[in-house]
């Protein structure tokens, strides 16, 4: 009887294999039609993304998305496909050194037609500027900023632990930490997986090393600066956030540590701006029940990493002009601000109306506006192999007890390769 | 006739050319290529020109991937050796029960049909040790019960073991139980008359006879532990810090997100040669043994 | 030893083995019961509750958004969309993989020459080859024939990574089978192919059975292939499955990604709930001989 | 048809670096029922899948009905064999095992279906067409071996101890059928055995085969009476001959072999070429139907152990060093270490070479 019944589903599965058709849409055959890879999956993601398949439809091109979860997944696809002589329209990019190899190459197509006609230089900041310029040509089109380095924490916490003040330096921060201790509460909030080490770290180095520390070390990579006692302290202060973490840290993800942050079990977290759309989701307004500081100190450098689209280098001139309409979309101040809204990000363009935005993405555009505190983020500053190599030698002394002299020479040796 | 006999004699290889195409294109193809990437100073793409060993040297005085290479070998042996052996207890237990056999097998099995992308969270959950199996029986009041081994550097590649040999052990049941029944029930009607206690009988007679099943079965399970890939990165991501990295993910993570072609195939080249090192003479002793025995 | 001490011996014995299945029974089925319970809470009781507790409210609503609401990017039809593409990757790469496994064990078991041992050999020691390694190459194979992102290419790719296991597969079994017949066949006048068709083939019906269960289950659950290899038209249910899972940045739903996970591996626990028997069988007839 | 004989000429085999033939050269008549015999491992199904062209020959010659065939396929030629196992193909049922070696030839369905009846008839298959060689007992799956090579009409039927895997009294039964289906089809057949009383009874000629060389070739009642060798002389017969060693004396006229007690008079032996030298060196053979206990014999001897078989007796006797088989009535009451006398049948010895052990 059974066997009967399982000869005819595996019949069935079998047999099933119609060939779908998927439905085109209603479009003349000469539209601009572009297929884009990228990782923004789900939830406040999507509907980010989804603003700019419709700003590109309202402009007459045709959006074919590929959703790919996962940033390494989504471009190794990129990558493959375009090895592959089979390459997508469009791909996002993190603004970093790792299409630098790519237009170096020869594989991407640049815009620099479109950054003219719509002044780039004018409007985007500076790192952005840098990051997409591969020698002297523009090969991305920067769809928003992330800011890695938030510290959110949860005024539900802070008021049963006493703490009256957001914590101007570091010093008040290890304070705020141990009182939230003392309240029973897990002080920090933290998610071990090691991208989430290695942004905690960029945290510290640009609080509390300082912006020329942050560039010493990461930019120029610069031995003396590593080896410096500055340095190490910074090393020292990261190492000490470590002892505010709770026991079920290690391979948490960013988000059940947000929730930590949410329910008030937590006090403080490090994390991307992204993490906004957690406390929209639980029906928290910043401010209201959580608040969100860009630094510690007042004058902390303001981390910039960039979401960009990279166009792989084709001959067909349809293709091209579906490239240049998606670059030109993209960056127009209506796109940016719909998409921030969205997403959680700040716009990229200095010259986009923000009053809709909520007051975190606010101070953040503002801060990219001002442009004193900007600094490029680690992977605009590193290959993906060095940022790799700083990782693991940083996750390592995250959660091990390794002296802090070796972790000096770990980075050294991660930097020089 | 001297045609139709030609072509007799040709139709075997014939047949067997996509294998052939497939072992040289593919299978020896790609490891050569990969040799030859790993001798370049290729990054993000494959590039000409000839660093010597500059990745392998590289590769040596890489900390984390000495650490894979000692992780994979712990991992390997503990694995290995509890899918055997959760797999053959299985296996004669599941042999002994008159009802239900059908149904035991099919909840030892079903892990096997599933992918650690699916099972990797929920294993995740489990052994964390604020929302998992610790805090469920400490809220059944064994209060100071603790298992925090995936948080736990040095404990963490255990879990691994858990949950794959939790996948693994219900095909080397499987096979064991296949073995199990080419076992004549006379040898134990036998050795029941000599007075030779059940258990004895097991272990000195019937784990033998179905050595050769398990040796089936030892293959499978030593190629799956050298790829070891998904279960670490669904539960773990190599962490607590790197405590449970492992060869394929480096190698993995090189080769695209790290943007570090030759030190990748560097790696790869190595994780082969130590397979076929320990292989090899498992493979040697095989066929000569059985031409040794004549065997057609 | 006595009698009645022989006999308690026999009771403990028993009744150690069924406390031993017991317990292994519950451990097996732990994370599938974690999976369907966390499938029916809402995601309050998750954020709340623990892991293991029935849930208070069951409900089919995370199901539902998982088969055809749950966001996989711009589009948020669920990953029922990559049903059909997972079966149409699936079945013919198990009808091919399947098919060249038997000739392919035919041909070394009854027909050997000396280079097959060897190819045979290069064979088996892909089998260790984490595939990670072989997806920069095959990638630039499959562009270089055209195949790449395409169904026939991604087809392809799973019967390379297949053929290791399914030509062990079928060369054990056909080795377990006397000789005799297949001479037998030869001087009746069979060729290769006749005697493979209707002799080896008809034959080997439970190992068929248990390398299209390896492979259905195996090419149903692959992602990193189907990814790489299947292009944009093909992206099988597991792409979609991570897309819904995985993703980096956004909000994490455990009670729609557990569902999705279920729903995902419902064919291959299907498979193995429905037709676990015949692996068994098939297992014992001969694959298992060294 | 053309003369359905075979032909071997220097035909050699090698395993790897072993040889398992040594050039062996044969001809069989058309219609013969030929019976290759030896000890097991002797190489004797070697030679019969050499013919079947089932393994590779490595030098030497292969015709079958006057063509050569060294290098063909088994499939073109056109002989029929029967395995030890049966070798039925399970999937199929009798009627389908009967008919694929036609259907495989493209041969009319209705011509198919002519000569599977006509086998089956012959056979006595008819009722279990339709089954399965799983639901056959050994001796039908036995029929339908032997009637899958008939189906096919061969010039030249090979088989190989078809009959060693049933019990005694089927085993006579079929050997008795063969003998009868040889009779009524004349056809050319090659039998391998390692049963004697298959090869007496069934063989219009017996090769005889030991480490892949052929010791000899006769009629039955040849090869049994004068062995062609030591070898022969132990290995044919149950039990086989007693050989007793001793020199050849009194050479002129009167030749008699001695041994340490036995003394036999070879007045009467033909010897296969010139007779040796007196003082050679020599073993005698004698079949246990020509020694007689009795007990005024002057060569005395001990009986030893006595094996009661029903029509008669085996009783081994010690004579000095010599121990020998004599054959004795059933109802003679022999007991061990009773004393007695031997009387050899001096026209029914063989002699031997000491050394090669070859026939005087």
């Amino acid at each position: 009887m059974r066997a009967r019944a399982a000869s005819f589903l595996l019949a069935a599965i079998l047999c099933l294999a119609p060939f779908a058709t998927r439905a085109s849409e209603g479009r003349p055959a000469d539209a601009p039609r572009a297929e884009v890879i990228h990782w923004w999956t789900s939830g406040g993601e999507a509907a980010a993304v989804r603003t700019l398949a419709d700003a590109y439809r309202a402009a007459g091109g045709i959006w074919v998305d590929s959703a790919i979860a996962g940033s390494e997944q989504a471009r190794s696809v990129a990558f493959n496909r375009m090895v592959g002589g089979n390459p997508p329209t469009a791909a996002q990019f993190n603004a970093s050194r790792q299409f630098h190899d790519m237009a170096e190459q020869g594989m991407l197509a640049d815009v620099d037609e479109v950054a003219q006609r719509e002044g780039w230089e004018r409007v985007f900041p500076a790192p952005v500027l840098e990051a997409i310029r591969v020698g002297g040509h523009f090969y991305g089109a920067p769809v928003g900023i992330h800011t890695p380095t938030w510290i959110w924490y949860s005024k539900a916490a802070f008021r049963k632990a006493g703490i009256e003040r957001e914590p101007r330096s570091f010093d008040e921060l290890f304070a705020a930490l141990d009182r939230l201790r003392a309240a029973g509460l897990i002080p920090l909030a933290h998610g071990g997986q090691s991208w989430q080490d290695n942004l905690v770290f960029s945290a510290v180095l640009a609080n509390v090393g300082g912006r020329d520390l942050y560039l010493r070390v990461l930019r120029d990579r610069e031995a003396a600066a590593i080896a410096s006692p500055q340095f190490r302290k910074v090393l020292l202060d990261y190492k000490r956030l470590q002892s505010y973490v709770d026991a079920g840290s290690p391979g948490r993800n960013w988000n059940d540590a947000t929730a930590l942050v949410i329910s008030g079990r937590a006090g403080i977290q490090i994390m991307g701006d992204w993490a906004k759309g957690e406390f929209t989701l639980a029906h928290q307004e910043a401010g209201r029940e959580y608040g969100c500081m860009p630094g510690i100190a007042p004058d902390a450098p303001y981390l910039i990493q960039g979401d960009v689209f990279v166009f792989p280098r084709t001959r067909d001139p349809g293709v091209q002009r579906a490239q240049r309409l998606l670059a030109s979309v993209v960056t127009s101040p209506r796109t940016q601000l719909e998409f921030a809204l969205r997403k959680g990000s700040v716009p990229v363009r200095s010259d986009v109306e923000v009053s809709r935005l909520d007051p975190c993405a606010r101070e953040g555009a503002r801060l990219v506006r001002e442009g004193s505190r900007q600094i490029p983020s680690v992977e605009m500053l590193l290959t993906p192999d060095q940022n790799g190599a700083l990782s693991d030698a940083l996750t390592t002394y995250w959660n091990g007890a390794r002296p802090v002299e070796k972790v000096q020479r770990d980075i050294a040796a991660a930097l020089a390769e | 006739m001297t045609a139709r006999a030609a072509w007799r004699r040709f139709a075997p290889h014939l047949a067997l050319a996509p294998m052939l195409g497939v072992a040289l294109v593919a299978y020896l193809g790609s490891t050569l290529w990969t040799l030859a990437v790993s001798f370049t100073p290729s990054r993000s793409f494959p590039v000409a020109g000839f660093a010597g060993l500059a990745a392998y040297e590289r590769l040596f005085s890489n900390a984390r991937w000495l650490l894979s290479l000692e992780n994979l070998a712990l991992y390997g042996l503990l694995f290995v050796a509890a899918a055997l052996v959760l797999g053959v207890a299985l296996a004669l237990a599941v042999d002994r029960v008159a009802r239900g056999a059908s149904a035991l097998r099919t909840i030892f099995l079903y892990p096997y049909a599933m992918s650690f992308i699916a099972t990797g969270l929920v294993w995740q959950w489990l052994l964390n040790p604020g929302i998992g199996i610790q805090e469920a029986v400490r809220q059944w009041g064994v209060a100071g019960f603790v298992f925090d081994w995936i948080v736990d550097p040095d404990r963490v590649v255990y879990t691994l073991v858990l949950a794959t040999a939790w996948q693994a052990a219900g095909l080397v049941m499987v096979i064991a139980l296949a073995g199990l029944r080419n076992v004549d029930p006379e040898i134990r009607k036998a050795a029941r008359l000599d007075g030779i206690p059940a258990w004895r009988t097991t272990v000195s007679i019937v784990l033998p006879m179905i050595g050769p099943a398990l040796a089936t079965a030892l293959l499978l399970l030593l190629a799956s532990t050298v790829k070891l890939y998904d279960a670490v990165v669904a539960m773990t991501q190599g962490g607590p810090g790197t405590a449970s990295e492992v060869p394929a993910k480096f190698i993995m993570d090189h080769l695209f997100g790290r943007a570090n072609i030759a030190l990748a195939s560097a790696g790869s080249i190595v994780l082969l040669l130590t397979v076929a090192a320990l292989l090899a003479p498992v493979m040697i002793a095989r066929a000569h043994g059985r031409s040794r025995l004549g065997g057609r | 030893m006595g009698a009645a001490a022989r006999a308690f011996e026999h009771r403990v014995a028993r009744l150690g083995g069924g406390a031993f299945l017991f317990f292994s029974a519950i451990f097996f089925l732990l994370p599938l019961y974690v999976m369907i319970v966390t499938s029916l809470k809402p995601m309050d009781e998750i954020r709340g509750g623990h892991l293991l507790s029935l849930p208070l409210a069951p409900g089919l609503a995370a199901w539902r958004e998982a088969w055809s609401e749950a966001c996989t990017g711009v589009a948020c039809e669920g990953i029922g969309g990559g049903f059909l593409n997972s079966v149409r990757i699936a079945v013919p790469s198990t009808l091919i993989a399947v098919a060249l496994g038997a000739l392919n064990g035919y041909a070394l078991s009854f027909w050997r020459s000396r280079w097959t041992g060897w190819v045979f050999g290069v064979l088996l020691a892909g089998a260790f080859i984490p595939l990670q390694v072989m997806i920069y190459p095959l990638v630039r194979l499959t562009a270089n024939l055209g195949l790449f992102g395409t169904l026939p290419g991604i087809v392809l790719v799973h019967v390379i990574f297949s053929m290791p296991v399914m030509t062990l597969l079928f060369r054990n079994y056909y080795r377990s089978l006397p000789r005799e017949l297949f001479l037998a066949a030869r001087i009746d006048g069979g060729g290769f192919l006749g005697i493979f068709l209707h002799l080896a083939l008809p034959m080997s019906l439970p190992m068929i059975a248990v390398a299209s269960i390896l492979q259905v289950t195996g090419v149903w659950n692959d992602y990193l292939l189907g990814l790489v290899f299947a292009g944009r038209e093909n992206l099988p249910m597991t792409v979609q499955l991570n897309n819904v899972i995985n993703t980096t940045t956004g909000v994490r739903l455990y009670n729609v990604h557990m569902a999705a996970t279920l729903l995902t591996s419902l064919v291959p626990l299907a498979v193995y709930f429905l037709s676990g028997r015949w692996f068994v069988r098939g297992i014992a007839t001969g694959a298992v001989k060294g | 048809m053309s003369v359905a004989g075979l032909r071997l000429r220097g035909l050699t085999v090698r395993h790897g670096a072993s040889e398992v033939l040594h050039g062996v050269d044969l001809e069989v008549e058309e219609g013969e029922f030929l019976v290759l015999l030896g000890p097991s491992g002797c190489g004797k199904s070697t030679l019969l899948h050499a013919i079947a062209g089932l393994v590779e020959v490595a030098a030497g010659s292969v015709e079958i009905g006057g063509e050569a065939m060294t290098g063909a396929d088994p499939a073109d030629r056109n002989i029929g064999m029967v395995f030890q196992s049966y070798a039925l193909y399970p999937t199929m049922t009798v009627e389908r095992n009967l008919s694929f070696g036609l259907r495989v030839r493209g041969m009319a369905r209705a011509e198919v279906a002519q000569r599977v009846s006509r086998v089956a008839r012959m056979l006595q298959l008819e009722d279990l067409l339709r089954r399965r060689p799983a639901e056959l007992s050994g001796g039908q799956r036995q029929r339908v071996a032997i009637g899958r090579a008939l189906a096919r009409d061969a010039r030249v039927f090979l088989l190989d101890e078809p009959l060693s895997n049933l019990d005694a009294q089927l085993r006579a039964e079929l050997r008795r059928e063969l003998k009868l289906l040889h009779a009524r089809l004349g056809a050319t057949m090659v039998y391998v055995t390692h049963d004697q009383a298959e090869a007496m009874t069934l063989a219009t000629r017996i090769v005889i085969l030991d480490r892949g060389r052929i010791q000899q070739v006769g009629e039955p009642g040849e090869v049994y009476a004068r062995p062609a060798n030591r070898f022969v002389a132990g290995f044919l017969g149950s039990p086989g001959m007693s050989l007793v060693a001793g020199r050849l004396e009194g050479a002129d006229g009167m030749p008699v072999f001695a041994g340490e007690r036995i003394r036999v008079p070879l007045a009467g032996y033909s010897f296969a070429s010139a007779m040796p030298a007196a003082g050679a060196e020599l073993e005698l053979g004698l079949r246990p139907e020509h020694v007689t206990l009795d007990a005024q014999a002057p060569t005395r001897a001990r009986v030893v152990l006595v094996e009661p078989l029903g029509s008669h007796q085996v009783v081994w006797v010690e004579s000095g060093a010599d121990r020998l088989c004599a054959v004795a009535e059933a109802g003679a009451r022999w007991r061990p270490g009773e004393e007695t006398g031997l009387r050899i049948d001096a026209g029914a010895v063989s002699l031997f070479a000491r050394g090669d052990g070859r026939r005087l």
